[in-house]
């Protein structure tokens, strides 16, 4: 045996993968919190169990989210994370960084913090793990000074996302990256002082192959799509069967709608744009060749989230399509009012798919003003429980 | 679990500075709770609004109202509260009120 | 006092010369192998982007190995990818190899790309949350050393998306994934009647439980939990400090599998439960890692290319996904959640196994 | 006093010879004609049958009368069929022809077999019930009228399947059908305070409603109902007489689209919601019946054979079928009770219409 | 204008389909209580509502159910139909008749009611349409001579029905007619003494194409089903290919599993029969050319019923295969048990589908003895709100 | 609305013979009544308890039981209760004890 105080987490530095161990011991090396959690983590892998206290509600001024509070259930043992709060900092849209950026962070973060980060967390921001509570103040005011500023956390709107989109993709219909960050410094306030019932989460995905995973675990989710042909490149498309693709198979069989005829003889293609869902497969397999159709837009889809209290839901459609063009004055403006109206029916915690759900979409549809169609459901309602409008009823009549 | 002195008396906390025994809250306690939380000079007439209206609501239904309904029945918006409370109507407000600790949504 | 709301540094400050002046304008991609993607312009331009493996738990002196990395080979612009891994954006191929000679110098693996297993979208664990039932960065990391394989190499029917979440919150988004380890609790929380009555909100704590398992006791300002209708997901726990629901000798690791988020073929899909518990088994969660590895190499021999694992389940069908793992199917399979009925089988189509 | 549980008449009896000696030995079938089935044993013996309409609400002269036919041509025996068909049982080919003259000289529709419209199976009505928002055997008078050639023909792509219940109750089990006819009321019931505390149980009044929309009122032993939670399935008045909902004005015909029972192909499937209202105009419902009609026909012209008019709808898409048919899609349409999520669309994958 | 005093339903004797008046009318020239029902009706034509009142509870000595009691709310214009209760006849299983019995119900009838029936009710009965309480007795005594009794209704088992199976069917997997007709006459109390929660309709389709929609309208299904190879006969195959017949478009593109491969060239016919779910598709395209397995039985599903009170269910497999042959023990055993189940744990009006989903799949299995076997789910969960009995827990660690 | 006259009073009953005014009832009704119904000579112990155990239950619950629940508790089974009861449980005993008529399930 090696009298290493890590016995158990020493084993996580074996393999290829990159270890995280390495990281806190390296951090460990130069902070004393390092090496505390370092510890408190082992004996979690003793004791199969978590060594934090539950919550904790700290911040900087002003704000009232981007801080997640921690203290340590043994500081007796662990003194030096007897307090050990994160911080989270909005990422640069599209978690685009120049170094002397990247820099700047962890020099701000060797100066106040564990020197431990996560790059990212799952909403996206650069997560700065652990410091105490006198030092959040003068990190906060480091880091703006540096240009960063915090996320969101709590009953807030959370840091959007986006995909990489336009900046290094052939097939964004829509500038995720602009979008993000044009939602993310309007919505300023509502992700650092959170008013809602609960969180609200804004992703961007430039096309239906969504990237940012928007429409498993966002409120809110902006997909790229396009309206008429896909544009087909006759050439490209041969040269791809010249090259060995197998376009009968790994194409047009695979197409979820059947709307492609491939003619092996004269190795030509034809899609029915029609039938076509722009599921993006065939995209996806000959780039070269196929690409969006140039009237391009977005649907927006709401009501994702993780599962409790009633389950996961994925992202429904509320909006086939809506032409995405900067100052981007309908999308905002919908946002807003789904918003106010979530905010004034919502119970507390209640998520905005919850919510939609309590109340029906057809009360949701008649306060945003938008018209129902197909394009919302899978199939209509198979239940009779149909209600309707007083003003469809004959009301003279009923006694 | 940590303790505060507070104009004389002790109070028992959490870690965050949440009154752990909630029927030990006085006028007393808010006041010289904002001056240690930072706020400049005496709690104004806007300051126990939302306190007050925070501690009915608490003892009505033993929650704490959501910020929109704090805002509405209070008549001062979210930045005016950030203005009387820096640290905001959780960390801030429902602290010197003497509310349990808001947990969950973080 | 410091400036407040000034937002995330300006994204396009970030954007190397070569996508600024392609921003939009780029007509296709080629892997050119695991890790490297080629991006060329409507005007020709070539961008070439490097992608490593990252355990996304960095230490700052990590980060600066990283940047230094960064400006050696692509003049200091790089990115983050929405699952954790680093790339590295060069507009120069020369530059393409030595990078990933000294990318794998530093142990840094390369790929993830194309028909690969990525990196694994996880969450904090016992480093840094308070509701876990299992860590997150040591599961990870005994996973995708065994599959360090899938990653560097397309060697797969398609993509694989394997995600951990520590508790039922779900943080790492594990629903949609192609498998997905997911943290759980199986006894019911004890509430501490003492501190209850000062910590919790009692109409908050009642109405956290999705199953209705909790009753306020108004007399004595405190709950009761129902244990029969209890089925700890730790919801209550969230919203009450004095409701502790771990226990280090129930709790584990279920493992879920199935789901996709992309639109491509088939629509998004929720992950389905195909092993309701394992140990926890720290520091290397064997039976965990076998269990993954197994589903892995199971669809990996038999899936069609482009296949996702729930389109090949879909296509063969459950029972025979069963048959073929050699997990076991049990009545924790069936749903008996709201939307139980809607998971029933209504057709006499089904296949022995 | 009479022997009670006697139970029916051993069916044995009533069947055949040819069908005894070839009783589970039948080797294949076919339709030699719409309405004629030919069904051959393994002893090479060969049974046809004559199927023949009838509108279910028989007197006994017209069952004497079907007797007679009976006794003409197949010794007596025959049968009905699960959709109210009259089926003739002849061992003897040369009587089908004389059979089938005889049966349109009297006006009896021979059909309903193979790739046609069968009869539509449905309930009371004003007839015989207490709870019908519409009536039942006029609206499937009025239909089969219209669609009489296709009772004739095997014209169509599928069997296509008719019902029609005449409220929520589903008695004609219409909620799996090519094509569902249902009766719906569309305001609320209207307690009688004055008869309800002696008539009915307030606990199973509460208890009907789904959407919970009765409260109890306990001081004056009866119930208020929240006009806006109530969507007038009519549960409370079955359960409760003071409860009247009947309203001439409001009731109407709401029409489903696209269900099945059968696991052929495609795995059984609810009908959906195609026209959420359209007025009881008796005699002859002509806006049903058009409406029946125009479904019919876009689905005739384009469905592939063997395609059920749900399979065709899937394959085409819902957007499509709107549009083809020129029904108007409303909120109505959007589901909002219990497993609503399940129906909405998940993906982005949809046509334009 | 015509002065019938029926003119709205005068126009529903004009069109080609056989016309409900002409039988009204046929039996209102015997009948004053025929005669009443057509006035009452032609009065609900005119007023577009029902003139019943609510409910009736009549019935025969002995039997708690047969009888739907039936008042008119108008015996003041309508004095013949003041009491107009209907009888239902349980019908020969597979709705079989020889006329001498079908004349003896009409004469039954015709002496004790109005002479207008159902052929048949849509669960399966002989519909006798209208009579008065006094004559409920002496007609059931009459039925009961003749060799017929009552069928079900309240909260007993309906009556049992078939498909016409082994009778006329080649696809016939099991006898679907003797089983129903043994569990008609075995479960004779049942029937006819209402003592469940509910409503329990039993109904029998002898393969997958269901001919009597038992997978949606029962609460216990049974369905012929078979393990093992589909006979082929390889002859007959070619056959229908020589006789037109597009094989690969009608039969194996349309083949849900997608388990057959066509030549064309050699016009043979392979079936990947691990891969078939057994839908039947291909046996009804094909019948003198394709059989069911030879090993057969049925699959028995629970469950399935009409919306009220929480939506539409349909059935739900729950013992994918049972050997069904005389005595039909297993079969019968099972009936029990799930009967004795729900009675114990059924609120007043819960019909066992939702009982399951009330109290839960494995509760109902655990109850049942049945072992959790894939073929029962569509797909396994997606909510991680998984239950573990108590047995399964360390519980010496609890605290 | 009909009445029935039993042992000298008048009762209004519906068409099926339930009583319409519940409170109404007393045992010389059911007596009465269960002549009238058809059941021979007096109504024996066995009678009482289940018209007595309908009462109650009815009283509690504002519901009749379950016929189950009426066979486990009077200890009778459903066989003796149509003897008992040649109506059944419903549209004799339930009649005899003046409950409100059963609905729905027929
Ligand atoms: C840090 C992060 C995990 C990570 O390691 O990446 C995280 C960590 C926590 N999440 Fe989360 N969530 C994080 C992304 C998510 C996501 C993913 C996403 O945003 O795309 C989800 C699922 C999507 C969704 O929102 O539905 C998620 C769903 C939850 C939930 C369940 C919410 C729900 O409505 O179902 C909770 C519970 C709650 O809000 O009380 C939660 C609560 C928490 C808390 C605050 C614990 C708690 O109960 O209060 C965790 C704090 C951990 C700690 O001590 O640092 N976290 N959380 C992620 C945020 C980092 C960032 O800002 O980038
Ligand atoms: C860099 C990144 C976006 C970002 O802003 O960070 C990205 C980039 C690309 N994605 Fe992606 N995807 C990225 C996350 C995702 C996600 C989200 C996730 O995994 O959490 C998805 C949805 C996954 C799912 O369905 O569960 C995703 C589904 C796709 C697909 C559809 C795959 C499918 O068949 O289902 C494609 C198309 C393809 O690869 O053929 C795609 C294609 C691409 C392309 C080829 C787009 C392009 O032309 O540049 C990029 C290189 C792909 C590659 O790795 O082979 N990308 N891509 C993300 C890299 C994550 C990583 O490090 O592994
Ligand atoms: C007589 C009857 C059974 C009975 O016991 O009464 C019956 C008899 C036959 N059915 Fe059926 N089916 C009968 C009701 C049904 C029902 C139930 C219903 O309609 O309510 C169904 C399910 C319908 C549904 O899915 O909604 C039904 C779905 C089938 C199918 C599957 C059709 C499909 O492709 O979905 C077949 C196979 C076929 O026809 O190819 C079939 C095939 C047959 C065959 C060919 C079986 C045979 O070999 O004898 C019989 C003649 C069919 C014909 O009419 O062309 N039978 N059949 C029923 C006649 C009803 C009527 O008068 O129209
Ligand atoms: C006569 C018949 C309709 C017909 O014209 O064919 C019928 C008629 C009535 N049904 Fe039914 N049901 C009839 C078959 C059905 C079916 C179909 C089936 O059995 O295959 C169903 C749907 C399947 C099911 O059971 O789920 C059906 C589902 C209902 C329901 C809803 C039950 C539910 O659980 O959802 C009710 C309401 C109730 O039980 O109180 C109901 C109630 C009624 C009542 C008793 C009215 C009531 O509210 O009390 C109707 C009496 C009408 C009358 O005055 O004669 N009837 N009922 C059918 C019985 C004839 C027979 O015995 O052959
Ligand atoms: S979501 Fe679409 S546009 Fe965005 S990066 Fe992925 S593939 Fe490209
Ligand atoms: S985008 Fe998808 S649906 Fe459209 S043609 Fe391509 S593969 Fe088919
Ligand atoms: S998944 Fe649960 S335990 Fe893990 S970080 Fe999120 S809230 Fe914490
Ligand atoms: S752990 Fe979940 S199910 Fe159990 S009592 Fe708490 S909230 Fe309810
Ligand atoms: S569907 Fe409704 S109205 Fe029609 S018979 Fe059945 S219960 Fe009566
Ligand atoms: S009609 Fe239906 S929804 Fe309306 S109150 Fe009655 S039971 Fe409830
Ligand atoms: S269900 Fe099957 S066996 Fe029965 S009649 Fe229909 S096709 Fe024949
Ligand atoms: S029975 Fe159905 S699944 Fe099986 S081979 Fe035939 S068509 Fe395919």
């Amino acid at each position: 045996m090696t009298d290493s105080k890590t016995p158990l987490l020493d084993e996580l530095e074996k393999g290829p993968w990159p270890s995280f161990v390495k990281d806190m011991k390296q951090a460990a090396e130069k902070k004393p919190a390092a090496a505390d959690l370092l510890n408190q983590l082992e004996l979690s892998y003793k004791d199969r169990i978590g060594h934090w206290k539950h919550g904790g509600i700290v911040g900087v001024k002003g704000y009232g989210s981007g801080v997640i509070g921690r203290y340590s259930d043994r500081p007796d043992l662990f003194p030096n994370v007897r307090a050990f709060h994160t911080m989270r900092v909005n990422h640069p849209t599209g978690w685009f960084y120049k170094t002397d950026a990247l820099r700047k962070l962890c020099d701000i973060w060797d100066k106040h913090g564990s020197g431990l980060t996560n790059l990212h967390g799952s909403t996206g921001d650069a997560i700065l793990l652990g410091t105490t509570t006198d030092h959040l103040q003068p990190c906060f005011d480091d880091l703006s000074e540096a240009g960063f500023d915090l996320g969101g956390s709590g009953s807030a709107l959370r840091t959007p996302s986006a995909c990489v989109g336009p900046a290094r993709c052939e097939w964004a219909c829509i500038d995720s990256l602009d979008i993000c960050y044009q939602a993310t410094m309007t919505l300023q306030d509502q992700i650092h002082r959170p008013m809602f019932p609960y969180k609200f989460k804004i992703k961007v995905s430039a096309c239906a192959n969504d990237c940012v995973a928007a429409i498993a675990r966002s409120d809110l989710a902006i997909m790229g799509t396009w309206k008429g042909r896909i544009q087909v490149d006759p050439a490209e498309v041969r040269a791809y069967a010249d090259a060995g693709l197998d376009i009968r198979g790994e194409v047009r069989d695979l197409c979820p709608t059947k709307c492609m005829e491939w003619s092996e003889a004269d190795r030509t293609l034809v899609i029915h744009d029609g039938d076509c869902n722009r599921c993006m497969h065939c995209l996806n397999v000959m780039p070269k060749a196929l690409r969006p159709g140039k009237e391009r837009g977005a649907s927006i889809l709401v009501g994702g989230k993780a599962p409790i209290v009633q389950g996961s839901l994925l992202s429904w459609v509320i909006v086939p399509f809506m032409k995405l063009e900067p100052p981007y004055t309908e999308l905002f403006d919908l946002i807003a009012r789904i918003q106010d109206w979530w905010d004034e029916n919502g119970r507390s915690r209640e998520r905005l798919g919850e919510l939609i759900n309590r109340l029906g979409m057809r009360h949701f549809l008649k306060a945003m003003g938008l018209p129902a169609v197909p394009q919302m459901v899978k199939h209509p309602r198979t239940n009779p429980y149909v209600f309707f409008w007083p003003e469809e009823i004959d009301k003279k009549e009923v006694k | 679990m940590p303790t505060i002195e507070l104009a004389g008396k002790s109070y028992e906390v959490d870690e965050d500075g949440f009154l752990q025994e909630l029927d030990k809250w006085n006028e007393e306690f808010a006041e010289a709770y904002a001056h240690a939380d930072g706020i400049e000079g005496p709690l104004t007439e806007e300051h126990w609004k939302v306190i007050n209206y925070l501690r009915s609501y608490y003892q009505e239904f033993g929650i704490a109202p959501m910020v929109r309904k704090v805002v509405r029945e209070t008549g001062l918006d979210l930045k005016r509260i950030y203005e009387l409370f820096p640290s905001g109507p959780g960390n801030g407000a429902c602290k010197l009120a003497g509310l349990a600790k808001p947990t969950g949504c973080v | 006092m410091a400036k407040t709301d000034i937002g995330p540094p300006d994204y396009k400050q970030f954007l190397p010369p070569i996508i600024r002046d392609n921003y939009g304008k780029w007509r296709y991609h080629e892997i050119v192998r695991a890790g490297v993607l080629k991006h060329v312009g409507e005007n020709g331009d070539v961008l070439y982007t490097v992608r490593a493996g990252s355990p996304r738990l960095l230490s700052t002196d990590h980060i600066r190995e990283i940047c230094d990395l960064a400006e050696t080979y692509c003049d200091g612009y790089l990115r983050f990818t929405s699952r954790h891994n680093i790339e590295f954006l060069l507009a120069d191929e020369r530059r393409v190899a030595p990078l990933i000679e000294e990318l794998q110098a530093k142990n840094y693996p390369v790929g993830g790309t194309g028909h690969s297993i990525s990196n694994m979208v996880h969450t904090q664990g016992w480093v840094h949350c308070h509701t876990p039932a299992t860590d997150a960065s040591g599961p990870v990391k005994a996973i995708m050393d065994e599959l360090y394989d899938h990653f560097t190499h397309m060697d797969l029917p398609a993509h694989v998306r394997i995600a951990l979440a520590c508790c039922l919150n779900m943080c790492g988004a594990v629903h949609c994934s192609d498998i997905a380890i997911l943290g759980i609790h199986r006894t019911p929380p004890r509430p501490d009647n003492s501190r209850l009555p000062n910590l919790c909100e009692l109409p908050t704590t009642v109405a956290s439980c999705p199953t209705g398992a909790i009753r306020a006791d108004m007399k004595n300002k405190t709950v009761q939990v129902n244990d029969d209708k209890c089925m700890y997901c730790g919801n209550c726990y969230t919203v009450c400090p004095a409701m502790p629901i771990a226990d280090p000798d129930n709790d584990g690791i279920s493992i879920w599998v199935g789901g996709k988020v992309s639109n491509a073929r088939s629509a998004p899909m929720f992950s389905k439960l195909a092993i309701p518990f394992l140990p926890n088994n720290p520091p290397r969660w064997p039976e965990v890692v076998a269990a993954v590895k197994n589903i892995v190499e199971v669809y990996a021999a038999r899936a069609r290319k482009h296949e996702r694992l729930g389109e090949w389940i879909e296509r063969v069908g459950w029972e025979r996904f069963f048959t073929l793992t050699g997990i076991a199917f049990t009545d924790k399979h069936i749903d008996d959640f709201t939307l139980a009925t809607e998971t029933f089988r209504t057709t006499t189509q089904f296949k022995w196994g």
